[in-house]
């Protein structure tokens, strides 16, 4: 069984670029930008934060394409579970009733 | 040798260890085989007391009336609770704890290893364990029937708000929760068994297609499970603690506003379900077409017609299973605009369960075919999949599917593809394997008057829905002579049911076959079909560890009637 | 007042659209019986010719690959015919576009535990108010009274009263669970989903009284669960609506 | 050991890959689209909202970026551990793993002070469909945060017997794997949830 060699100061250095990244992230937040934009910030951080982890802690770096072939099958098929369902769900925004009690009195007609 | 003294150390543990918590595949694929029989039995039995609700509404249900509780069944009249009860369990049962745990669980855990030459599966101690975690979900799901509420009463497809509010569920969900764990691990070590351990020189082209059947069947499992086991979790909080993830705002049951705190979206639920639920429907499937290739093969004593064409067809569609699940919700109040999307994904997948039907049936071009019973039941597979298939196409398009959704149309179709096209190749798998896993004979004349019972008896319940469907009859209907649409068709109603008890008396001499040639079969020499495929170059029943030597695999798995060959098959192990 | 005469096979296309529906019923079970006929005598007629006989090997060897693709192809094409020629335009139109409101009768149906309660706009042509805290069993759909649109719409349970000549557009909804409204003779069918307003619309080109079902389970009483839809001519749908009462005083005071 | 590992041993894996580490990737697999199930619901549910609170105006941020913290020093806590299992350190290899167990019961302490401060104001799972996702997303990630608790444990008990055992090293790293994984999870939640 070869296993991956430590670097421990690599591990340490992905340690540090973390943890700032946390703090960064919860920064962000603090500076209540448009909803979009605080949106795709923080989901830029945590994907990069998720990347380090991925390659470094999980020796994703050195790994066989098999591993890679069953993570891509995966991603893409979690695309379509994000797609469309979210795609239908924002298409029938319009049949949707949000009065929270009394049904809205002029039911506009459906395009 | 190694392998010697691993099989000694075998012998002596307790039977306990050998038989019940046995890490063997091989015990394990029987465990699989005979319980997944034993629930398709109950699920039958639900199904006939349903039936005679149908045939005969409001009236008595003779001899086993009088043992139904008075709450369900007063005086031996089903109550529509009950009813519904029937219906929803008859549909989990059946594909659940039946079809999935036979195909898949059964004959992929005793052949699959076997077929590439491996000792065993990659995990035996995991493999185990995804046997029991589904025999504890099979009990938590018949247990649903004893407590208080009665089982899941809202179908198979637990469709919210009906199931949030509806009584039985809660224990249907958590009993679904074990079942697909189960599922998920068992497809985790398939997929490794299959990739990590086979024998030396076969390489993934001279795999059986049933491997490959099992392997694609795998990926479905491992990545389509979850979704649903996530919709069920939703599902368990909306019920047990008030959340309100499938409930809007305003809902009134019988004059009662529900006082949750709404927001949810019953559309959510079924988009999480159909996700899965169309994988699960070619996790049906595909080990069902991997026995039907390894049948034909054998009995053609030909190689199979376009191995690479069956192959590519089923990684074709086990990649678009993932992408047509809403072709269920065209009228379910999804976007109109997005069912042509799904319209278009749902003609692309028809595609490739085409081109298999063809290669299958142009097998038996040039071959010379011995109409032995597993043969029968593989050739008995072609047509009736197809009409299956064909019925598929007008409930696939959208104009049509306005009228022939949710009606009895539906109910003939699905069924045509999983029983008279699974459940039959299923049994066909029975008598082909079961000298090879009992080192006997299962009884020929017997095995065709189960046949010709079984394939009448299936047309005569399935046809007349077609009937029905186009009549416009509803499907879950508890008293279909409630509406005048019904009434005309109301005879078919008889007479499905009548073939639907015909059917049970077909399978006695079934399981009389199966349970007295297991001990008094006639003694059959290791390899009675003359077959290529490296199951059958060990010993039958196999020993603990399976080969004495690891086989060498030289060719493809169907070389029969090699020119030249002094037999007319040529194993794939033997060097020559 | 024709009655529906329902039998085996299709009923009566009594709607606009129903020709259309009926015509890929047919041509989809034609296609289907043709398939199955020609691969059935194929199939009879090789399990006849290579049957096991003494002394005749099987053949080993395998051509014509591509041609036992033209089967597919012909399937292919003919499906990929049926759906951009037949199936997305009429789907769009009978799904995705409707009718405006102005030349067609505006309705509310909304579907609960095993009734369809229609709710007509009265003589304002207003909708009035509901609110779910009001729902009684005198208020089906719980009209709010100090709504002054309320006061004269009219609500009747499981008839549904129409006319002819003029599109009728719905707004489906449900109070408690998914229903499914079905009228076979109009060959329409929609969920009803509680939570969401789904526009329906059908022409009806027959008068009669055709038979309203729901083909979703929902519930002990999904079996029970009808109503009838009655297509006047419209001098007498005028007349039958003039004299309903309003929902909210049925007494008329 | 029981004789099935001796099997596994025979055999060289036909892709390289061992049977441990094909199959945790694969368990993988099937979490990433457990989780990717949980989030699109959290999308869907809050697109179809009319009104959604923002995160830090109902949830406690400090405490759980404190979380945060506690869950990527346990990351780098098990991947030390699985350094030391490498190069064969038992002393240091007890010493991170069960770091890295502690950390984990930390990141759960903190988990029940929010949990217990949300119901203390009674809000509970049914009060909004805000914390109905909230409370399920978490809920199932702490159960996740658990089972990873008991693995570690069991191999930390496991280690002194099994220290020399070929396997040992390679279980080591795939339950570091699941690990990682569960804290690239919460790497996607916390500001999801928290912080949008």
């Amino acid at each position: 069984m070869k296993h991956h060699h430590p670097n421990i100061k690599l591990y340490l250095g992905v340690f540090a670029v973390l943890m700032a990244l946390t703090v960064v992230t919860v920064l962000v937040s603090y500076l209540h930008f448009p909803k979009t934009l605080a949106i795709l910030i923080g989901l830029a951080i945590a994907t990069f934060k998720a990347g380090l982890v991925a390659t470094f802690f999980m020796h994703l770096k050195g790994e066989r394409a098999l591993i890679f072939s069953v993570l891509g099958v995966t991603f893409f098929f979690v695309i379509f579970l994000y797609l469309l369902p979210i795609v239908d769900m924002s298409m029938v925004a319009d049949r949707v009733i949000h009065a929270p009690t009394a049904q809205n009195t002029q039911p506009e007609h459906g395009h | 040798m190694a392998d010697k003294k691993h099989s000694d150390h075998h012998q002596e543990q307790h039977w306990v260890w050998k038989y019940v918590f046995s890490v063997d595949h091989k015990v394990i694929g029987l465990q699989y085989l005979i319980t997944s029989f034993l629930f398709l039995l109950f699920g039958f039995g639900l199904l006939m007391l349903l039936r005679w609700q149908l045939a005969y509404p409001g009236q008595p249900v003779p001899l086993f009336g009088r043992f139904l509780p008075e709450a369900l069944a007063p005086g031996g009249v089903l109550m529509p609770h009950f009813y519904n009860a029937l219906g929803a369990m008859h549909g989990t049962i059946m594909v659940f704890l039946g079809m999935v745990p036979l195909g898949v669980g059964g004959y992929g855990n005793y052949i699959l290893p076997l077929q590439i030459g491996a000792p065993d599966m990659a995990f035996p101690r995991l493999n185990m364990m995804s046997y029991w975690v589904y025999v504890v979900g099979g009990i938590l799901m018949l247990s649903s029937f004893f407590i208080p509420g009665g089982a899941a009463q809202s179908g198979w497809t637990s469709y919210p708000p009906l199931a949030d509010i509806s009584p039985g569920q809660t224990m249907w969900l958590v009993a679904m929760i074990f079942v697909i764990t189960s599922s998920l691990l068992g497809s985790i070590n398939f997929i490794v068994t299959t990739l990590n351990m086979r024998a030396q020189g076969m390489t993934l082209s001279k795999m059986p297609i049933f491997v490959w059947g099992q392997l694609v069947t795998a990926v479905l499992l491992l990545l389509a499970f979850p979704p649903l086991e996530a919709a069920a979790v939703l599902q368990v909080m909306d019920r047990v603690f008030g959340t309100s993830f499938y409930l809007p705002t305003g809902l009134v049951i019988f004059g009662q506003t529900l006082d949750v705190s709404g927001g949810g979206h019953p559309l959510l639920w079924q988009h999480l379900f159909w996700f899965l639920a169309h994988p699960e429907v070619y996790v049906l499937i595909l080990p069902a077409i991997g026995i039907v290739a390894e049948i034909i093969a054998n009995n053609t004593r030909k190689p199979l017609f376009g191995y690479k064409e069956i192959v590519a067809s089923m990684l074709f569609l086990g990649v678009m299973s993932f992408l047509v699940w809403a072709h269920h919700m065209y009228l379910a109040g999804m976007s109109s605009k997005l069912s042509n999307f799904f319209l278009v994904t749902t003609l692309i997948i028809s595609v490739p369960s085409v081109a298999i039907l063809t290669c299958l049936i142009l097998s038996l071009r040039g071959a010379s075919i011995r109409y032995s019973v597993p043969m029968l039941f593989a050739l008995a597979f072609l047509p009736l999949f197809g009409i299956g298939g064909l019925t598929g196409l007008p409930l696939g398009l959208t104009t049509t599917d306005i009228y022939l959704h949710d009606t009895y149309y539906v109910i003939g179709h699905f069924h045509y593809v999983v029983v008279t096209g699974s459940l039959i190749a299923l049994m066909g798998g029975v008598y082909y394997w079961f000298p090879k896993w009992f080192g006997r004979r299962m009884d020929d004349f017997w095995g065709k008057v189960h046949f010709w019972g079984t394939v009448i008896t299936m047309n005569g319940i399935f046809f007349p829905m077609f009937i029905q469907g186009l009549a416009g009859v509803q499907r879950r209907l508890y008293d279909p002579t409630a509406q005048a649409h019904n009434l005309p068709t109301q005879p078919l109603n008889v007479v499905s049911s009548v073939f639907a008890w015909l059917l049970f008396l077909a399978q006695i001499p079934f399981i009389w076959n199966f349970f007295y040639s297991m001990f008094k079969g006639k003694k059959s020499e290791e390899n009675p079909w003359k077959a290529t495929t490296l199951e059958w170059a060990c010993p039958s029943p196999p020993p603990h560890g399976n080969f004495e030597t690891p086989p060498k695999v030289y060719r493809g798995p169907y070389e029969y009637s090699v020119p030249g060959a002094k037999t007319d098959w040529t194993p794939q192990h033997v060097e020559t | 007042m024709t009655e529906s005469n329902y039998g085996w096979g299709l009923p009566t296309a009594a709607s606009t659209f129903a020709k259309e529906i009926d015509f890929g019923i047919y041509l989809i079970h034609a296609a289907m019986f043709a398939i199955f006929i020609l691969w059935g005598i194929f199939f009879v007629y090789l399990l006849i010719r290579y049957r096991a006989r003494p002394g005749v090997a099987a053949k080993h060897e395998e051509h014509g690959i591509l041609a036992s693709l033209i089967p597919d192809f012909i399937v292919l094409a003919f499906e990929l015919c049926l759906i951009f020629l037949y199936a997305i335009p009429s789907w769009s139109r009978i799904k995705v576009e409707t009718p405006g409101a102005q030349d067609s009768l505006t309705v509310e149906v909304t579907a609960e535990q095993f009734a369809w309660d229609i709710h007509y706009p009265g003589p304002d042509g207003k909708f009035g108010r509901r609110d779910p805290a009001l729902v009684h069993a005198s208020n089906v759909l719980g009209l709010d009274p100090n709504d002054p649109s309320a006061l004269d719409d009219i609500v009747t349970v499981n008839e549904m009263h129409i006319p002819l000549g003029r599109p009728t557009l719905m707004g489906l909804t449900s109070k408690d669970v998914i229903h499914s409204f079905f009228v076979p003779d109009f060959r329409i069918k929609q969920d009803a989903v509680p939570g969401m307003r789904i526009p329906v619309w059908f022409e009806p080109t027959k008068t009669g009284k055709f038979e309203i079902g729901c083909a979703q389970l929902c519930g002990f009483g999904h079996a029970l669960m009808r109503g009838d839809v009655f297509v006047h001519a419209p001098k007498e749908f005028e007349n039958w609506l003039v004299d309903q009462k309003p929902a909210l005083n049925p007494t008329g005071k | 050991m029981s004789s099935t590992a001796h099997a596994e041993h025979l055999q060289e894996p036909v892709t390289g890959i061992p049977n441990g580490k094909l199959g945790i990737w694969l368990f993988l697999a099937s979490e990433v689209m457990l989780f990717s199930t949980l989030f699109t619901t959290y999308i869907i549910l809050r697109v179809a909202a009319p009104e959604w609170p923002r995160g830090w105006e109902v949830l406690n941020v400090p405490l759980a970026m404190t979380n945060t913290f506690v869950l990527i020093t346990s990351s780098v806590t098990m991947v030390l551990a699985y350094a030391k299992a490498v190069t064969r350190e038992k002393a240091a290899f007890n010493k991170y793993l069960g770091l890295t167990i502690a950390l984990g019961f930390v990141f759960l302490g903190i988990k029940a002070i929010e949990y217990g401060a949300k119901f203390e104001h009674r809000i509970a799972p049914s009060t909004s469909i805000f914390y109905a996702i909230y409370f399920t997303t978490t809920g199932l990630h702490g159960l996740h945060v658990i089972g990873g608790i008991i693995a570690n444990s069991v191999l930390l008990w496991l280690s002194n017997k099994q220290w020399d055992h070929p396997l040992f090293v390679g279980r080591i790293e795939y339950a570091g794997l699941y690990w990682h994984f569960v804290d690239i999870v919460w790497i996607f939640l916390f500001p999801a949830l928290y912080l949008l």
